[in-house]
C-alpha cells in the first residue's frame, strides 16, 4: 500500500569526482572480460592497457585536483569520501606507480612465463582499493578499500606458480594480513560503540563533548584506536608489525614487490593520515607517543636488521621498513597539529616523501627486476657482481636510486628526508629526527653493500657462464623515468614542495 | 667583471667537466684526459683570476652571486668569497690540475679511467662549492655530495683494504652530517621567528638571530660534530688513517689537502661565526681536544710501521694545530690556522704524493723494506727532507709561519693548552725524522739499489709545490693581508655576539715607526 | 528467558570457539566452528537482527564451512594435527598471555565504559520509514540503509567479490605447457 | 518469572564476543593446520560481527547491522581466495603445516 | 757601509743557491773554493761593518736597524724580516765569518776526494748564512729563524756521512734534542709577546723596566731552556759528543766555534731582562753553567777518541760562558767565546789534522809521537793547548781568569767549582796531548789489530788545512788583547777594550765587582796560574812519567752513564708508553668505532632470530604489539 510512498532516494553521486575510481573498475573489468573472450593480444597490450587506463586515471585526478582548486575540497556519496588534495595526491601516486609497475611486470611476466591479463586487472583493482582507503570518510568504507587492496595483493604475492617462495609468501601474507585486518575491524566496532557511527564527521561530532571532561567513558574508543594502529602498522610494516614484510617482499614477484612498496605504502599511509587526523583528531594526544614509539622502533629496527642480509630484495625490504619509519617521522610531526584539514608541515612531508619513495622504490625493484633474470631467483648480492662491468647505465642507474634512497644530497631522497626532518623539527621532536638521521646512516650501509658489488667486487669464475642480464624496452623506460624524476627532484624540489598541499 | 658569474663556474666548470669525461667515448683515451685536464685547468684559472681581481682591504664578501633555489624553503644559490675561504679555493684549483695530470690512477681499464676522472672532478665541484657557499642547505649539500665520488674513489681505486676504508669513511661521515643537518633545520627554523619567512642564507641568520643560549650550545654541537668528524677532531679521528692508507695517492693527496679543510673551514665560517657565544663557552673542550689530537696523534704517528699511515696521522696533529688556533679566537691564531689550511694542504699532499711515488717503484709502503734511499736517489730525498721539514715547522718554511701564528695568539688566551701543544713540535720532529732516517739514511740493501731518481714528470709536479712552500715560509705578507680583514671583521662579530673580548698585549714602549709596513 | 538464550548461546559460542582451537582433527574443527557459528546466530536473533541471523546460518554455516570441508576431503589433508608437541616452547604460553591480556584490556574498556550515555543516533528518514513500518521492517531497513547510508560500501564489496573471482581464476587455471607447478 | 530480574545487558554481548576474539586469537598462534588457522580467523570476524549487532541494538541503529552484511561479505571473499592459496600449495606439498612454510627467513 | 748589513748573510746565501744548482758541475775543489770565496767575502764586509760602527760614539752604535721586508704581519703581531747592527752582533759576525772562512779552506783539503764534496760546502754555506741571521736577527723571530737553521744543518752535517748508522742516528738526536730547547724559546716569545706586543729585542729589552718581574724571569728562564738545547748545557748536552760522528770541520765551526755558542749569544742578547728578574734567575744560570763545566771536565779526563775528549771540554767551556752570565759577566762571557771559538776550534782543526794524517784513526790510544810526522799540527796544537789550559799569555788565560773573577764575587763555591774544573781542564788537555804527540808511537798496533796493509805512516795534512792551523794559532797567541784586566803594568788604554766595545749592549747590567774583589784579582790570577801548572804536571807525572798509575774509571768514560739512562728510559718505558698510545688508538677508540659496528651486526644477528619465518611467531608477535598498544591506550591513557 504505502509502497509508492517510500520511493528510495540514493544519495546523490557526483560521477566527475569518482572518474578516477571508476576508469580503474571499468579498467580491470575490460582486461578480464574482454581478454577472456578473445584470443591471447599481442606482447606488452595488456601492460600499455594497464599503463594507459593508469594514465587515464591520473589525468582525470589531475582535473580534480584542478577543481579543489577552484571549488575547494568536498564529500561524496552521501559523506563516505573525501575529495580533498590529499586524497588526490595518493590517488595520483598511486596511479604514477600503477603506470611504472605495469611497465616493469610487462616483460617479466613473459620471461617467466605467466604472461596473462590477471595481474594487471588485480593492479588496477588494488589502485582502486587504495585510493578508497585514502579518500575514505568512513571506518567501514576504509575498512573495504584495505581489503580490496590487501586481499588482490594477498593473490598477487602467491601469483608466481614457479616458486615455492611466491606461494609461501602468498600464504603467509594472507593469514597475517587477515589476523591484523580482523584487529583493524574489531578496532571499528568499538569505535562504533563509543561514538555510534563509523563516519568521520559523525566520530568528531559525537566526541566533542567528552573531550578534556572525564575521560573514562571513551576507554572503548581508546581500545578502538589502539586496534586501528595495529591494523595501519600492519600495512606500513611498521615494527614490531613488520614481520612479514621481508619473507613476502622476498618471495612475491619482484614486480608485485615494487606495487606494495609504492601503492601499498602510499594507501596505507594515506589511511592512516585520515583515520589519526580527520576521524580521531580529539585523541592526537592519546595516540601521539604511541607513533612516536612505533616511529623510533621502526626506523631502528629496520635499518639495524637490513645489515645482515644478503638477499637484495630483503635488503629493499627491511629499508622500505626504516623508510615507513622515516614516513611515521613525519605522521608524528603532522600528530601535533590535528584538526585543522589535513594541514601542516606534517601531512605534506609525509605526502611528499611517498610519492617520491615511489618512484624511487619502483624504479630499485625494476632494477632488481632485470638482475633477478629468468626465475627470479638472482637476486642476492652475487647476482650484482659485476654489473658495473656488464650493463654500466643499469649499474649507474641502479647507484642513484640507491643513494636517492640512502637521503644523499641532489636526489629526490634528500629532499623526502628533508621535508620529514624539518617537519619534525618544526614541532620540536628533535630526538626523533636525530634518531631518523643516524638510522638512515646505519641504512645506508646496505646500498654501500649493494654498491660495492656492482663497481668493486671482482667477478668471479662461475659468473661469465651466466644468463645476461636483459633490459627490455618497457623496464628502461620505466627505470628511465624513476631515475629521471629522481635527479629533477633532487636538483630542482621546489615545484614539487609548491604543489604538495 | 663581477657580473660574470665567476664563483658559479668555479662549480660549475668540473661538474660538467665530469660529465663530459662520463660521456667521452672509450675509443680516444687521449680526449678524455684532455677533457678532464681541461677543465679543471680551467678552474684553476678561475680560481686565480679571483685570487688577482680579490679585494685586499675588503673585509666582506666578494663576487657574491644569489639566486633563488628552493624558493618555498628559503634556500637560495648564494655564493661568495673572503679572505678566510679565498686561499682555500686557489689551493684546491691550483692542486686538482696537478693531481689529474701529474698522479696515475692505475686504472684497469679505459673505462676505469674515466670514471676515476669524472669522480675526481666531482670532488672538485663539490669541494669548490662547500667553501664558497653562504647558504646553509647549499652548503650541507656539497659537503654531503663530496662523500659519494671520495667513497668510489677510495673503494675502486684503492689499496688491500679499500672496501672497509671507503665504507668506514663514509658512514663516520655521514653520522656526523646527520646531526649537523638536524642542525641547520632547526637553526633555519627557530631563526624563522625574528622574520617571519624562513631563511637558510648564512649571514641572515648570523647577523639578525640571537638564540637562547642553551639553545645556540645544541646547535652548536650539533653541528660541531660534523665538522670534528671531518676535520679530524680527536677522539674522531680513526677513520683518516684507513681512509688516507687506503685510498690512491691522487685520493689521499686530495683527501689531505682540501677534504679535511671542509671540516676545520666549517667550524669557522658556520659554528662559531652562527653560534659565537656557545663557541666562546665551549672553548676549553676544543682547546682540549685539539691538543690531545697534536699530541696524540704525534705519538701513534711514531709507531706506525707504514709510511703512508705516519703522514696520515701526522694529519691529525697539524689539524690539531688548526682548530686549536681557531677557537682561540685572536686575529692572530685565527689567520694563523687559516694560513695552516693551506700549508698544511701543500705539505701533506706533497708528503702522499711522494709516499705514492715510493708506491710505484717499491710496491711497499712498509718502512722496514725501504733502506738508504738517499744514496741512490739524493734530489728524490732532497724534495722530500723539503717537504719534511716544512711539516716540521721549520722557519722559513710555510709549515712554520700557520704554526708560529697560531701557538703566539693562542697563547693569550689558551696559555697551558699552547704550553703542551708547543711540546708536540718536538714530537713532529721526531716521528719524521724517525722515518727519514729509515727510509733514506743507510746502505741499500738490492731491493732498493735500484731505486730510480725523481723523473722530470714527477719534478713539474713537485716543483710548483716547493716553490709555493718555500716563498709561503718566506713571504707569507701577501696571504697574510688577504686573510687579515676577514679575520678581523669575523672575530668583531664574535665580540659582538658574545661576551668575549679579544685580548691586546701590552703596548709597545717604543711606537710603532720602526715597523716599515711593506 | 532471556538469560537463558543468552547463556546457552554463549555456551554454543565459546565451546564451539574452543572446539576449533582444540580438536586434533580438522574436520572436527570445523564441526565446532558450525557450532559457534550456530550459536552467533541465535544471539542475532536475541539480538533482533533476523536477516543477519539468517544470513549467517545460509552463507557462514552453509557455504563457508561447507568450502572448508570440501577443500579438507578434496585435498586429503585431514591429518590429525598432533596438539601434544609444540615445536616452538614459548608459543602457547605467549598465546595464552597474549589471549588473556587481549581479553582483560578490552573487557576493562567495556566495563569501565558500560554506563557511558549511549551516543544519540539519527537514522535518515528512509530508514526510519521503514523501521516505523509494520512487517519485516528489519530486511526492508537493512536494505534501505544498504542502498542509501553505505551504497558505497555496497558498491566495494562488489569490488572485491571481482576480485575474489579473479584470484580463483589465477590460482587454479590449469597451467599453460611450459609451467610446473 | 525471577529469572526475569536479572537482565541481559549490551555489556554481556560484547563480553563474550571479546571472550570469542581472545579464542579466535588464541587459536591462529597455536594451531598448525592452515585451514584451522583459518578458522579461527572467522572466529575473531564472528566476534566482530557479534559487537556491531549488539551494539546496533543499543543504539537502535540499523547502520550497525549493514556493516556486519558487509564483513561477512568480506569474510567470505577472504575465505574464497586463503582457500585458494591453500590449496595451490597443498597441491605442492600436502599436509604441509604453517611450520613447513618458513623457506623465507632471517 | 752599515747599509750594507744585509751583504753579511746574503753572501753565504748566494753561495748555497749557486752550490744548489750548479754544484755538481764547480765539483771538487771549485765548489769549496767558491763556498770560501762567499764566507770571506761576507767577513769582509763585516770588518766594513765593523770599522764603520767602531767609528761612532758608544751612543750611537746600537740599535741601527735594517728592514728589509715585513715577514709575518698579522694582528698585533708585527714581524719584519731585519738585522740589528751593534757591538754584539759585529763581534759574533765577526769571528763567524773569520773563522768560518778558515775552516771552510780547511775543509777544502780535508773533504778533497768525497763523493759528496759539492754537498758538503752546499751545506756549509746554508749553515754560515743561518749562523749569521741568528746574531744579525733583531727580534727574536729572526734569530729564531736562524736557530732553527743552524739546528737543521747541523743535522744535515752530523750526518752527512748518513750510509753510517751511527752518523745518521746521532743527527737525528741533534736535532730532536735540540727541538726541546727551541720548545722553550718558543715559550719566551709567547710570553714576550704578550707582555710587550712585539718580538723585537729594543722593545722587549726596554720593556724590562714595565713588565712583572716574575714575566722578564719567566722569559730569560725559557731562553736558557732553548740555549741549554743549543749550548749543550744539562741536562741537554747529550747531543753534543754524538755529533762528533761530523767531519771535524763541521765539529769545528758548528760543535766548537759558532752555533753551541749561540746560546750565550741569546742570553747576553736579552741582559736586560736578566737584569731585571728575579734574583734566582741568573743563579740557576751560573749553578747549571758551573755544573755542566765540572761535569764535562770529569767525563773527558777518561775519554780515548780524541775528539770526544775535545767535545766534552767544549762542553765544559760552554759551561764557564753560562757561569760568567749567570755572574753578570756579560763581556766577560763573549770574552771567553771569542777565544774559546779561536783555540777550540784550533784544537778541533789539528785533531782533524791528526785524524786526517792518521787515516781516519781516533783513538788517541794507538797514536803517539806524531810530533816528528806532523810538525806544523803539533806545533799548533800545542799553542792551542796552552791556551785552553790557562796558561799566560795565551788567550785562554784572559777570559777563563776574568769568569773566575766574576765567579768569586757571586760566590765562592761557584768559583772553586771553575777552579776545579780549570784544572782537570788542563789535565786532560795535558793527557791528550801527550797520548798524541809524545811517548812512543803506538799506531802500529792499531793496524796490526785491524790487520790492514801498505804504508799507512803518518803524515802532514796539505797547506790548505795547514795555513788555517797557523792562522789560528796566531790568534789564540794574541787573542787575550782585546779584553785586559786592569792592572797596574798594563797600558790603561790597552785594558778592558771588549768591555767598551760592548758597553752599549751591556752596561748597567753588567755586574759591578766589589771592591773587594776588584782587589784580589791579581791574587786570583796567580792561583789561576798555579791550578793550570798544577793540572799540566800531574798529567805529566801519569801519562809521560807513568810514575802514577792513570786514574780513569770507566763510570768517567761512560760520561757518568747518563747518556744510557736517558736512552734506556727512551727506549724502554718511553717506547713502552708510544706502543700503548698506539694501542689504543688502534684497539680503544677504533675499537670503539668499528664496535658499533659489530654491535649493529650483532643485534641484527640475534633479532632475525626472531623473523624465524613461521607465521604463528609473527602472529605472536603482532599480538605482543596489540596487547602493549591496548595497555598504554586503556590502562595510561583510559583508565588512569
Amino acid at each position: 500500500m504505502g509502497v509508492l510512498a517510500d520511493t528510495l532516494q540514493g544519495p546523490a553521486v557526483d560521477w566527475f569526482s569518482i572518474s578516477p575510481l571508476l576508469v580503474l573498475l571499468g579498467g580491470a573489468l575490460v582486461l578480464l572480460t574482454v581478454a577472456a573472450l578473445t584470443p591471447p593480444w599481442p606482447k606488452r597490450w595488456y601492460a600499455v592497457f594497464a599503463a594507459k587506463c593508469a594514465v587515464a586515471a591520473g589525468v582525470l585526478s589531475v582535473l580534480l585536483w584542478r577543481q579543489i582548486d577552484s571549488e575547494g575540497s568536498t564529500t561524496l556519496v552521501g559523506d563516505t569520501l573525501v575529495l580533498d588534495k590529499p586524497a588526490v595526491w595518493i590517488a595520483i601516486t598511486i596511479c604514477l606507480a600503477v603506470f611504472l609497475c605495469a611497465l616493469v611486470t610487462d616483460d617479466y611476466l613473459r620471461r617467466e612465463g605467466i604472461d596473462g591479463p590477471e595481474l594487471y586487472a588485480l593492479y588496477l583493482l588494488a589502485a582502486l582499493g587504495g585510493i578508497v582507503m585514502a579518500a575514505a570518510n568512513d571506518l567501514i568504507v576504509l575498512f573495504l578499500g584495505l581489503e580490496i587492496l590487501s586481499i588482490a595483493l594477498y593473490v598477487m604475492a602467491a601469483s608466481h606458480r614457479k616458486r615455492a617462495e611466491s606461494q609461501e609468501s602468498g600464504i603467509k601474507y594472507f593469514v597475517l594480513g587477515g589476523f591484523s585486518s580482523a584487529f583493524f575491524l574489531y578496532g571499528v566496532a568499538l569505535i562504533y560503540g563509543g561514538a555510534g557511527s563509523t563516519n568521520f564527521n559523525k566520530i568528531v561530532a559525537a566526541m566533542e563533548p567528552t573531550v578534556g571532561s572525564d575521560r573514562t567513558n571513551d576507554a572503548l574508543v581508546l581500545a578502538g584506536i589502539a586496534l586501528l594502529l595495529v591494523g595501519l602498522a600492519f600495512k606500513v610494516a611498521a615494527v614490531p608489525f613488520h614481520f612479514w614484510t621481508p619473507d613476502v617482499y622476498q618471495g612475491a614477484p619482484t614486480p608485485v614487490t615494487a606495487f606494495m612498496a609504492s601503492a601499498g605504502k602510499a594507501a596505507a599511509f594515506g589511511a592512516m593520515l585520515r583515520v589519526l587526523l580527520e576521524a580521531l583528531p580529539n585523541w592526537s594526544d592519546d595516540y601521539r607517543p604511541a607513533v612516536w614509539m612505533i616511529a623510533l622502533l621502526t626506523l631502528v629496527g629496520g635499518s639495524v636488521m637490513a645489515v645482515v642480509q644478503t638477499n637484495v630484495k630483503r635488503m629493499l625490504a627491511f629499508s622500505s621498513v626504516s623508510h615507513a619509519g622515516f614516513i611515521l617521522v613525519g605522521v608524528e610531526a603532522a600528530a601535533h597539529r590535528p584538526g585543522a584539514p589535513m594541514g601542516g608541515d606534517g601531512v605534506s612531508s609525509v605526502l611528499m616523501y611517498l610519492l617520491i619513495y615511489s618512484v624511487l622504490v619502483i624504479g630499485t625493484f625494476g632494477v632488481v627486476t632485470a638482475v633477478g633474470r629468468t626465475g627470479d631467483s638472482a637476486t642476492d648480492l652475487a647476482g650484482f657482481r659485476g654489473l658495473a662491468k656488464q650493463k654500466p647505465a643499469l649499474a649507474l642507474a641502479m647507484t642513484l636510486l640507491l643513494l636517492a634512497q640512502a637521503g644523499v644530497p641532489l636526489t629526490s631522497g634528500f629532499v623526502a628526508k628533508f621535508g620529514v626532518i624539518s617537519a619534525a623539527v618544526d614541532v620540536h621532536s628533535y630526538a626523533i629526527a636525530i634518531a631518523a638521521m643516524v638510522s638512515a646512516v646505519i641504512a645506508a650501509f646496505i646500498y654501500l653493500r649493494i654498491m660495492v658489488s656492482m663497481w668493486i667486487t671482482d667477478e668471479e669464475a662461475g659468473d661469465v657462464a651466466r644468463e645476461p642480464v636483459r633490459v627490455p624496452a618497457l623496464l628502461t623506460v620505466a627505470i628511465a623515468a624513476s631515475v629521471g624524476f629522481t635527479l629533477v627532484v633532487g636538483l630542482f624540489p621546489g615545484w614539487l614542495i609548491n604543489i604538495t598541499p | 667583471m663581477i657580473d660574470f658569474p665567476i664563483l658559479t663556474m668555479l662549480v660549475l666548470m668540473p661538474a660538467i667537466g665530469a660529465v663530459l669525461v662520463a660521456l667521452a667515448s672509450k675509443r680516444h683515451p687521449d680526449l678524455v684526459k684532455i677533457t678532464a685536464l681541461g677543465s679543471s685547468v680551467l678552474t684553476g684559472g678561475f680560481s686565480l683570476w679571483v685570487l688577482f681581481a680579490f679585494e685586499k682591504g675588503e673585509a666582506g664578501f666578494q663576487f657574491t652571486s644569489q639566486h633563488a633555489w628552493i624558493r618555498p624553503w628559503g634556500i637560495s644559490w648564494h655564493l661568495g668569497v673572503d679572505g678566510i675561504s679565498l686561499f682555500l679555493i686557489v689551493l684546491t684549483g691550483v692542486l686538482f690540475p696537478l693531481v689529474i695530470a701529474g698522479i696515475d690512477s692505475h686504472s684497469k681499464s679505459m673505462s676505469d679511467q674515466k670514471r676515476y676522472l669524472s669522480w675526481m672532478l666531482l670532488i672538485e665541484a663539490g669541494v669548490m662549492g662547500s667553501f664558497i657557499s653562504l647558504d646553509l642547505f647549499l652548503f650541507f649539500v656539497f659537503f654531503e655530495i663530496v662523500l659519494v665520488p671520495m667513497y668510489f674513489l677510495i673503494g675502486g681505486w684503492g689499496y688491500e683494504k679499500r672496501v672497509y676504508a671507503a665504507t668506514k669513511f663514509f658512514l663516520f661521515t655521514m653520522v656526523g652530517s646527520a646531526f649537523m643537518l638536524v642542525g641547520i633545520i632547526a637553526t633555519a627554523l627557530l631563526a624563522k621567528a625574528d622574520d617571519g619567512r624562513v631563511t637558510f642564507d648564512l649571514i641572515k641568520i648570523a647577523e639578525n638571530a640571537d638564540f637562547a643560549a642553551s639553545t645556540g650550545r645544541w646547535l652548536f654541537f650539533a653541528f660541531a660534530i660534523a665538522f670534528a668528524v671531518k676535520v679530524p677532531l680527536f677522539p674522531l679521528h680513526t677513520w683518516l688513517p684507513d681512509a688516507h692508507t687506503q685510498a690512491p695517492t691522487g685520493g689521499s693527496v686530495i683527501l689531505a689537502a682540501v677534504l679535511l679543510k671542509m671540516g676545520t673551514y666549517g667550524l669557522l665560517r658556520f659554528g662559531i661565526y652562527l653560534f659565537p657565544e656557545a663557541a666562546v663557552w665551549s672553548r676549553p673542550l676544543f682547546f682540549t681536544l685539539a691538543t690531545i689530537g697534536i699530541v696524540w696523534g704525534a705519538i701513534a704517528a711514531t709507531m706506525q710501521t707504514d709510511l703512508k699511515r705516519i703522514v696520515a696521522y701526522s694529519s691529525v696533529a697539524h689539524l690539531g694545530f688548526i682548530v686549536l688556533g681557531t677557537f682561540a679566537l685572536t686575529t692572530t691564531a685565527v689567520s694563523g690556522g687559516v694560513m695552516q689550511n693551506i700549508n698544511h694542504g701543500l705539505s701533506t699532499g706533497a708528503l702522499f704524493i711522494l709516499v705514492g711515488m715510493i708506491y710505484e717503484r717499491r710496491h711497499t709502503r712498509q718502512i722496514a723494506e725501504l733502506k738508504g734511499l738517499q744514496k741512490v736517489a739524493p734530489v728524490f730525498a732532497g724534495v722530500f727532507m723539503i717537504v719534511m721539514l716544512s711539516s716540521i715547522g721549520v722557519p722559513g718554511l710555510n709549515g712554520f709561519v700557520g704554526e708560529f701564528m697560531v701557538l703566539v695568539g693562542s697563547f693569550a688566551t689558551a696559555r697551558w693548552w699552547v704550553t703542551v701543544a708547543a711540546a708536540g713540535v718536538i714530537l713532529a720532529a721526531l716521528y719524521l725524522l724517525w722515518a727519514y732516517q729509515r727510509v733514506f739514511h743507510g746502505e741499500p740493501d738490492e731491493a732498493n739499489q735500484g731505486f730510480e731518481e725523481l723523473k722530470w714528470k714527477e719534478a713539474s709536479l713537485l716543483f710548483p709545490i716547493v716553490g709555493l712552500i718555500v716563498f709561503t715560509g718566506v713571504y707569507p705578507k701577501p696571504m697574510l693581508e688577504r686573510i687579515e680583514p676577514s679575520v678581523k671583521a669575523f672575530i668583531e662579530h664574535v665580540e659582538q655576539h658574545s661576551e668575549y673580548n679579544e685580548p691586546s698585549p701590552g703596548e709597545p714602549v717604543i711606537v710603532e715607526e720602526e715597523h716599515g709596513e711593506d | 528467558m532471556e538469560l537463558f538464550v543468552f547463556v546457552v548461546a554463549a555456551g554454543m559460542v565459546l565451546g564451539g570457539a574452543v572446539g576449533v582451537i582444540v580438536r586434533s582433527h580438522p574436520v572436527h574443527a570445523a564441526l565446532s566452528l558450525v557450532l559457534t557459528l550456530f550459536g552467533v546466530a541465535v544471539l542475532f536473533v536475541a539480538q533482533e537482527a533476523n536477516f543477519l541471523a539468517a544470513v549467517q546460518v545460509i552463507v557462514y554455516a552453509g557455504a563457508i564451512v561447507v568450502l572448508f570441508l570440501f577443500v579438507i576431503m578434496l585435498l586429503g589433508v585431514d591429518k590429525v594435527e598432533d596438539l601434544r608437541i609444540e615445536p616452538f616452547k614459548i608459543q602457547r604460553p605467549a598465546a595464552v598471555a597474549v589471549g588473556a591480556g587481549l581479553l582483560s584490556m578490552i573487557a576493562l574498556a567495556i566495563i569501565v565504559s558500560r554506563d557511558a550515555k549511549p551516543p544519540t543516533v539519527t537514522q535518515s528518514e528512509a530508514v526510519q520509514a521503514a523501521l516505523d513500518g509494520s512487517h519485516d521492517s528489519n530486511i526492508r531497513a537493512i536494505a534501505r540503509d544498504v542502498f542509501s547510508d553505505h551504497v558505497l560500501a555496497f558498491e566495494l564489496t562488489s569490488v572485491l567479490l571481482v576480485i575474489a573471482v579473479v584470484a580463483t581464476v589465477m590460482l587454479a587455471r590449469k597451467p599453460r605447457k611450459g609451467e610446473s607447478t | 518469572m525471577t529469572a526475569a530480574a536479572v537482565t541481559v545487558t549490551t555489556t554481556w554481548y560484547l563480553l563474550l564476543a571479546a571472550a570469542l576474539f581472545a579464542l579466535g586469537v588464541v587459536g591462529v598462534m597455536v594451531r598448525r593446520n592452515p585451514l584451522i588457522l583459518f578458522m579461527c580467523i572467522e572466529l575473531m570476524l564472528n566476534a566482530v560481527n557479534l559487537t556491531f549487532v549488539a551494539l546496533a541494538r543499543r543504539f537502535g541503529d540499523i547502520g550497525g547491522q549493514s556493516i556486519v552484511f558487509f564483513v561477512m561479505v568480506v569474510a567470505a571473499a577472504e575465505v574464497v581466495v586463503g582457500l585458494g592459496i591453500i590449496v595451490a600449495i597443498l597441491r605442492r606439498k600436502p599436509n604441509a603445516t604453517t611450520d613447513d612454510l618458513a623457506e623465507l627467513r632471517g | 757601509m752599515l747599509d750594507l748589513i744585509w751583504l753579511i748573510p746574503a753572501l753565504p746565501l748566494t753561495g748555497f743557491l749557486v752550490i744548489l744548482l750548479f754544484g755538481r758541475k764547480l765539483g771538487d775543489p771549485r765548489s769549496g773554493y767558491f763556498a770560501t770565496l762567499m764566507v770571506a767575502a761576507s767577513f769582509a764586509v763585516t770588518v766594513g761593518v765593523f770599522i764603520d760602527l767602531m767609528s761612532l760614539t758608544s751612543e750611537e752604535r746600537s740599535g741601527h736597524v735594517q728592514t728589509l721586508f715585513s715577514w709575518i704581519p698579522s694582528g698585533s703581531l708585527h714581524v719584519d724580516l731585519a738585522f740589528l747592527a751593534d757591538p754584539l752582533s759585529l763581534t759574533m759576525c765577526l769571528f763567524v765569518t773569520g773563522i768560518g772562512s778558515l775552516i771552510h779552506l780547511y775543509a777544502v783539503g780535508y773533504m778533497h776526494g768525497d763523493a759528496r764534496f759539492s754537498k758538503f760546502f752546499l751545506y756549509l754555506n746554508l749553515f754560515a748564512f743561518s749562523m749569521l741571521m741568528l746574531v744579525l736577527g733583531s727580534n727574536m723571530l729572526v734569530t729564531f729563524l736562524g736557530w732553527e737553521g743552524v739546528g737543521t744543518c747541523s743535522y744535515f752535517l752530523i750526518a752527512f756521512w748518513h750510509e753510517k748508522e751511527s752518523a745518521a742516528t746521532a743527527g737525528k738526536k741533534a736535532f730532536i734534542t735540540n727541538r726541546v730547547g727551541d720548545w722553550g724559546f718558543m715559550m719566551a716569545m709567547f710570553i714576550a709577546f704578550w707582555a710587550v706586543g712585539s718580538l723585537d729585542y729594543s722593545i722587549v729589552n726596554g720593556g724590562g723596566a714595565g713588565m712583572a718581574s716574575s714575566t722578564s724571569t719567566a722569559i730569560a728562564l725559557f731562553c736558557f731552556v732553548g740555549a741549554c738545547g743549543k749550548s749543550a748545557q744539562l741536562p741537554l748536552y747529550l747531543w753534543l759528543p754524538d755529533a762528533m760522528e761530523g767531519p771535524t770541520p763541521v765539529s769545528a765551526l758548528i760543535h766548537a766555534a759558532t752555533m753551541v755558542t749561540a746560546g750565550v749569544y741569546l742570553m747576553v742578547r736579552i741582559n736586560p731582562l736578566l737584569g731585571v728578574a728575579d734574583s734566582y734567575a741568573p743563579t740557576v744560570i751560573a749553578i747549571v753553567g758551573a755544573a755542566t763545566a765540572l761535569f764535562a771536565a770529569t767525563i773527558a779526563v777518561a775519554q780515548n777518541d780524541i775528539k770526544k775528549v775535545l767535545a766534552y771540554s767544549t762542553i765544559s767551556q760552554l759551561g764557564y760562558m753560562f757561569l760568567a752570565v749567570g755572574s753578570g759577566a756579560y763581556v766577560a762571557a763573549i770574552f771567553h767565546m771569542v777565544t774559546h771559538a779561536f783555540f777550540k776550534a784550533l784544537l778541533f782543526l789539528g785533531a782533524g789534522s791528526v785524524i786526517h794524517g792518521m787515516h781516519h784513526q781516533q783513538d788517541m790510544r794507538y797514536m803517539g809521537a806524531l810530533r816528528k810526522l806532523m810538525p806544523v799540527t803539533a806545533f799548533t796544537f800545542i799553542i792551542g793547548w796552552l791556551a785552553i789550559a790557562g796558561v799566560p799569555p795565551f788567550a785562554g788565560f784572559w777570559s777563563k781568569d776574568e769568569i773566575l773573577l766574576f765567579a768569586y764575587d757571586k760566590s765562592p763555591i761557584l768559583y772553586v767549582v771553575g777552579l776545579v774544573t780549570a784544572l782537570l781542564t788542563a789535565f786532560y788537555m795535558t793527557r791528550q796531548v801527550i797520548m798524541v804527540f809524545f811517548g812512543k808511537a803506538r799506531w802500529h798496533d792499531a793496524h796490526e789489530e785491524h790487520g790492514a796493509h801498505g804504508d799507512l805512516t803518518p803524515h802532514e795534512s796539505p797547506t790548505t788545512m795547514v795555513l788555517p792551523l797557523v792562522v789560528l794559532a796566531g790568534l789564540s797567541i794574541v787573542g787575550g788583547i782585546i779584553q785586559l784586566p786592569s792592572w797596574s803594568w798594563i797600558p790603561k788604554d790597552l785594558a778592558h777594550r771588549l768591555e767598551n766595545w760592548l758597553g752599549p749592549i751591556v752596561h748597567g747590567n753588567e755586574h759591578e765587582l766589589s771592591t773587594s774583589a776588584h782587589d784580589l784579582s791579581g791574587m786570583l790570577a796567580l792561583v789561576a796560574i798555579t791550578i793550570a801548572l798544577a793540572g799540566i804536571a800531574a798529567a805529566f807525572l801519569v801519562y809521560s812519567k807513568h810514575k802514577v798509575k792513570p786514574f780513569e774509571p770507566q763510570i768517567l768514560a761512560d760520561g757518568w752513564g747518563y747518556d744510557r739512562a736517558v736512552s734506556w728510559v727512551m727506549g724502554k718505558p718511553g717506547r713502552k708508553a708510544f706502543d700503548g698510545v698506539a694501542w689504543a688508538d688502534a684497539h680503544v677508540i677504533d675499537g670503539a668505532v668499528n664496535g658499533s659496528g659489530s654491535l649493529v651486526r650483532g643485534t641484527a644477528g640475534q633479532i632475525r632470530k626472531v623473523q624465524s619465518g613461521n607465521v604463528r611467531n609473527y602472529a605472536a608477535a603482532i599480538g605482543g604489539g596489540v596487547v602493549l598498544l591496548l595497555l598504554w591506550f586503556v590502562i595510561a591513557r583510559g583508565i588512569l
